[in-house]
């Protein structure tokens, strides 16, 4: 098998290749022009190959995102980078009072197939102000999509999706999952396959264990915490506790409940992981829905993982101990089992 | 263009009774739908133009409205009769009939036909509009978009965002001012530091000005500004200095009665009525009374839009 | 008893007592001064009475916020309305990495006492972008708090209770609430008490029934929807089923779940109703939480109702269909005692 | 003030070599990020200001530290130093010691301390200084408030927002551009439309303009902006034209070497090593290097700081 590529890799040619099918596809942001090639590096090489469809803004993420609505409205394929998530608060207004509500409030008479790419996640050491998960906010917003690749998925063709989709994507990228190698096939331990191969934006399921048997646990978990996994399922398959892991790429709307609540039902026993605040975060609708589908299924309480409630601190020591870990994700794993 | 041809005189006497007219329109249509409010059968809310209509008339029949784009805010009844004449589809959205341009969702803040987009949020439509003057520019469509914003609403930052972009990119777009020196209740004064009309200098970009009284010269200059964005393809301002003779909405009105009776004596539509042949006028007046009537009865006999099928 | 204040007049005086009480307090809005005295009126009468400390401002969302937090910390306890809670978003930047990052980042080192209030929530027909409840999105904001009152809580009380509180905290109006008398006591049939006399932002409790009894079924409730209840309190008396309401009045950080858990597991059927979109809301959190602490004691899925998952329409008929209402929470009760 | 005393020549002497100090310990402390960064004792990021302390040190020796409030952004150890002088405060944040003026939490982009308060949100910070302003001519305490701005970040409309109501409202606050002609990568060129030093005059803001290669002439008109401020109770603005020597944060600069030359030319501390005498200069230099020394030295050797207590 061929050596698979990075997160970023795959990103980055999903791009190159957008462009290349489709002319009406246009890319902003700050600072993305060769050769620098943006913050994070995943717009390098596009503005190079497409000089006139990728353009580099001043710092207005607001303006970034309401002029990628405009350019939806007239039939073109905006994808708006932001250069860290935590600065979608300047464009809350952009996203939800004006690209969720053109198309609905229009009665459905225009489309609005925009993209707006942003790396949320700390882990780096970058601070409050540049290290939050904050696509909850978005969850729940009614004709918006929100979308975040794991390492076991597809990041391009995830994107892709996304560019093809006629109505607005906010699509998350964790900023450390960038340089990590995707991991799209079975392993000796890991066995991958995919719920739903159909759906736009797939649910990625992992086993350390083989098919015919059922899992000790299910581990419902988005975006940058997938980094634990391949470590998590193998530890864990060393202790012969059989994990489960269930990797939705579309967190808001939630994919289909069912093949969701047949795996929690399955073990009985649910974490779930995001890096984002647990609290009122993507996996308090998600547990609401399990609990609602798996009334007298489940063994004890689902355990919800995620940063702890305050700022991210910027000492590199202290962060570690606000974000999600491999060890919180274990320990949840342990008290479910427990 | 239409100024500037030969036959100059009869094609103005033709343009001051074809703006007579949709300015009528406007005037009228939203003088039902306070009257309709009034009688309950409209809910939520109106901003009527009423006072402002020569600014629609004259900045919409400047444009393209066949290929050009516009934008507009909470106050956009005018613009939109100006740019589509559909009396009965924007009765129909206030109404919640069927037949509603928007199915009823929209009503009276968020209008959509053909090319005009409008948002009740102020300052929001500034990059938007901005962003659809490069999608145009980069299809090389020859479409310009206008973009109408208040006084009040040169308080968003988003309208500078919007403006510096449009000027380092030189898009095809028109800013539209329509300053009546009032947002809401606040008066401009209360709102502003400095003088409105300067505020795209700094971006360097070229600015125009003009009274809403003369809709001709309003006109007139409209198509100077249009005719420099549609060539040079690049932005440009149009401060449009005009008179809101009516409440923000409904009955919210805390003006003075003087001040109330100067805004008064600046009705346009007025202005224009002393410029047309009392005989055409009479025509036009109850053209435009018949069609009104006729749309109003149209649409309240229709049933209430619903909601099936939506998802 | 005296006739009781309608939630604005209560909201009203509340900001007279606390300018005339704290030199500090200071007021900002679009259109607040007199005569207007703001879109909603809440702030009639505020400018005359200290023409010095109240400030109309230019409609720009960000900077009223933002200016209220330069404010707050020197010193002032700055109370800024935002004429419409939609427009809310163009201020998420200031409240989010803003207004509750200066505390926690500078390491507790300044003080944010920053209240923003903004009339939330629809059925008066003004459409997409001025009839929602956003709330929703800054529920779980670390060091944010959300409050909102409902009729049966002395809103002024709330008021001051924020204005006083020394973070920041979005305050939420329903625009509903606003003309409708506060209900602070007990009426033939509906025994009125508070859970927690002592809280900050308390939560109360509304039976149908006599002490002694327990509830047929439990509703968690907030803000607008609280409305219906005199009603539906009635009415389902009159059918002999036995509601206990619990209204909290701080949505976000939760109050203690311990007794509104009592509450649910009390009668095993619980119904969660908020004038927001249902999914990921307010209810989300909440549900997850009581079903971590009910394990077991509840009968059936709790039910949560909100607005339907898409734009508010400006056609009256059409809202109505969207808002939730009293029927909607009725046929919820009915559900779960089925 | 100082400059326009009987003895100025001495004093300016005494001035220059008081803003050399200042400025080369600003220097060598970011030299000593740069360095702990690349042996791995430092995370993140940091934005060093290496060229630019000059406008730092004429800035804030304008102000009146004792009452005068300072918000800044992500380019601020040099604010933060010339403010307050705690180099051993600002090395244990950004290495998150026991003593971390705020807590290891902030880190290098989120400083306080006393009047000082940074963010690293480009523009929110103008709006929170406005109001800043606002609450000091309440108290009428005589404070003045100043808010550092990049070039890049003239593009958010918050600042645009903020300059209004500053004017609006008269509001005691001095807006620095810090006009280094880059952000991040980004030639000012593709950021902005027109002359950066003309974006306040529409608000009626009086603008003041210097080069930060010449500290002691950039001071002058620092205090004759302050002046003004303090004294009209008005808001004004000062384009500091600035030379960013070093990378935006650690080795990420594009720029060619012939644009890297030619703002190595412009170092305003090698031009203002020329003007102090060549004794002085040794004592200065030895002192502040044992400064920092002894600061790295103590910062290095106490303990990380722990979150216990913190909720
Ligand atoms: C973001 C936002 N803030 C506030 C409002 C409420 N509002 C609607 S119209 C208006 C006044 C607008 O004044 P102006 O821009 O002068 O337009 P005019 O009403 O005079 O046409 C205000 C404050 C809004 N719709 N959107
Ligand atoms: C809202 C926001 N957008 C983008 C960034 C990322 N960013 C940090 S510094 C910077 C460039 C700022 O340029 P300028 O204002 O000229 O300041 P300089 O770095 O030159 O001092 C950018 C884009 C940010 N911190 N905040
Ligand atoms: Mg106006
Ligand atoms: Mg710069």
């Amino acid at each position: 098998m061929s050596q698979q590529l990075t997160n970023l890799e795959s990103l980055r040619s999903a791009l190159q290749s957008a462009m290349a099918d489709d002319e009406t596809v246009v890319v902003f942001g700050e600072d993305i022009l060769d050769p620098y090639g943006g913050a994070f590096k995943v717009t390098k090489g596009l503005s190079t190959a497409f000089p006139n469809r990728v353009f580099t803004t001043p710092i207005c993420e607001g303006a970034i995102v309401g002029m990628a609505n405009g350019l939806a409205l007239r039939g073109m394929r905006p994808v708006a980078e932001l250069m860290f998530g935590d600065f979608i608060t300047l464009a809350a207004d952009q996203l939800i009072n004006h690209a969720a509500k053109f198309p609905a409030m229009y009665n459905g008479r225009v489309t609005l197939p925009l993209v707006v790419r942003t790396p949320m996640g700390g882990g780096r050491g970058y601070g409050p102000t540049h290290s939050q998960s904050l696509e909850r906010m978005f969850c729940g917003v009614p004709h918006l999509s929100v979308v975040a690749p794991t390492i076991f998925h597809d990041a391009g063709k995830l994107l892709r999706a996304a560019i093809a989709s006629d109505g607005p994507v906010v699509f998350i990228e964790n900023k450390l999952l960038y340089p990590l190698r995707q991991q799209l096939h079975s392993t000796a331990t890991i066995q991958h396959d995919v719920l739903d191969p159909e759906a736009e934006y797939p649910t990625v399921r992992l086993r350390n264990f083989g098919a015919g048997d059922s899992a000790d646990v299910t581990l419902i978990a988005n975006g940058g915490v997938s980094r634990f996994l391949p470590s998590l399922l193998e530890r864990l398959a060393d202790e012969e506790i059989r994990l489960q892991a269930v990797l939705p790429s579309v967190l808001s709307p939630l994919p289909p409940i069912a093949p969701l609540a047949a795996a929690a039902a399955d073990s009985g026993r649910v974490v779930i992981a995001e890096e984002g605040i647990a609290t009122n975060g993507w996996g308090a609708e998600l547990a609401a829905r399990l609990y609602e589908s798996c009334m007298g299924r489940l063994a004890c309480p689902i355990v919800r993982i995620g940063a702890m409630p305050t700022v991210i601190p910027a000492a590199k020591h202290l962060e570690d101990e606000i974000l999600p870990s491999e060890t919180t994700i274990l320990n949840a794993i342990l008290k479910v089992l427990s | 263009m239409m100024i500037a041809s030969p036959n100059s005189f009869t094609i103005t006497h033709q343009l001051a009774e074809h703006f007579y007219a949709q300015m009528l329109l406007i005037r009228q249509t939203e003088q039902q739908f306070l009257e309709l409010f009034a009688q309950g059968k409209l809910n939520g809310t109106v901003h009527t133009c009423i006072g402002q209509e020569s600014s629609a008339v004259a900045v919409v029949n400047a444009m393209d409205t066949q290929r050009d784009i516009i934008f507009s805010n909470h106050r956009a009844h005018g613009h939109f009769l100006a740019y589509c004449g559909d009396v009965e589809g924007l009765l129909a959205e206030v109404l919640g009939r069927e037949g509603a341009v928007c199915g009823g969702i929209g009503g009276t803040q968020h209008l959509h036909a053909g090319n005009l987009y409008t948002n009740g949020i102020q300052g929001g439509i500034a990059p938007c509009a901005t962003g659809a003057a490069l999608a145009e520019k980069m299809k090389r469509s020859g479409a310009i978009t206008t973009v109408f914003l208040g006084d009040g609403t040169m308080g968003q930052g988003a309208v500078y965002e919007s403006m510096n972009i449009a000027a380092l990119w030189q898009l095809p777009i028109l800013f539209v001012l329509e300053d009546n020196g009032i947002a809401q209740s606040t008066p401009k004064q209360q709102e502003h530091a400095g003088d409105l009309s300067t505020r795209a200098q700094t971006f360097g970009i070229q600015t125009f000005t003009a009274d809403s009284f003369d809709v001709l010269a309003l006109h007139q200059t409209t198509v100077a500004a249009v005719g420099l964005v549609r060539q040079q393809q690049c932005p440009a301002f149009l401060v449009v200095n005009c008179y809101r003779l009516g409440p923000h909405s409904k009955g919210d009105d805390t003006r003075s009665p003087e001040e109330l009776a100067a805004v008064e004596q600046r009705d346009p539509l007025r202005q224009l009525e002393l410029q047309i042949d009392p005989e055409q006028r009479q025509l036009i007046q109850q053209s435009v009374q018949q069609r009104i009537q006729a749309a109003v009865q149209d649409v309240l006999g229709r049933p209430f839009i619903s909601r099936e099928g939506k998802e």
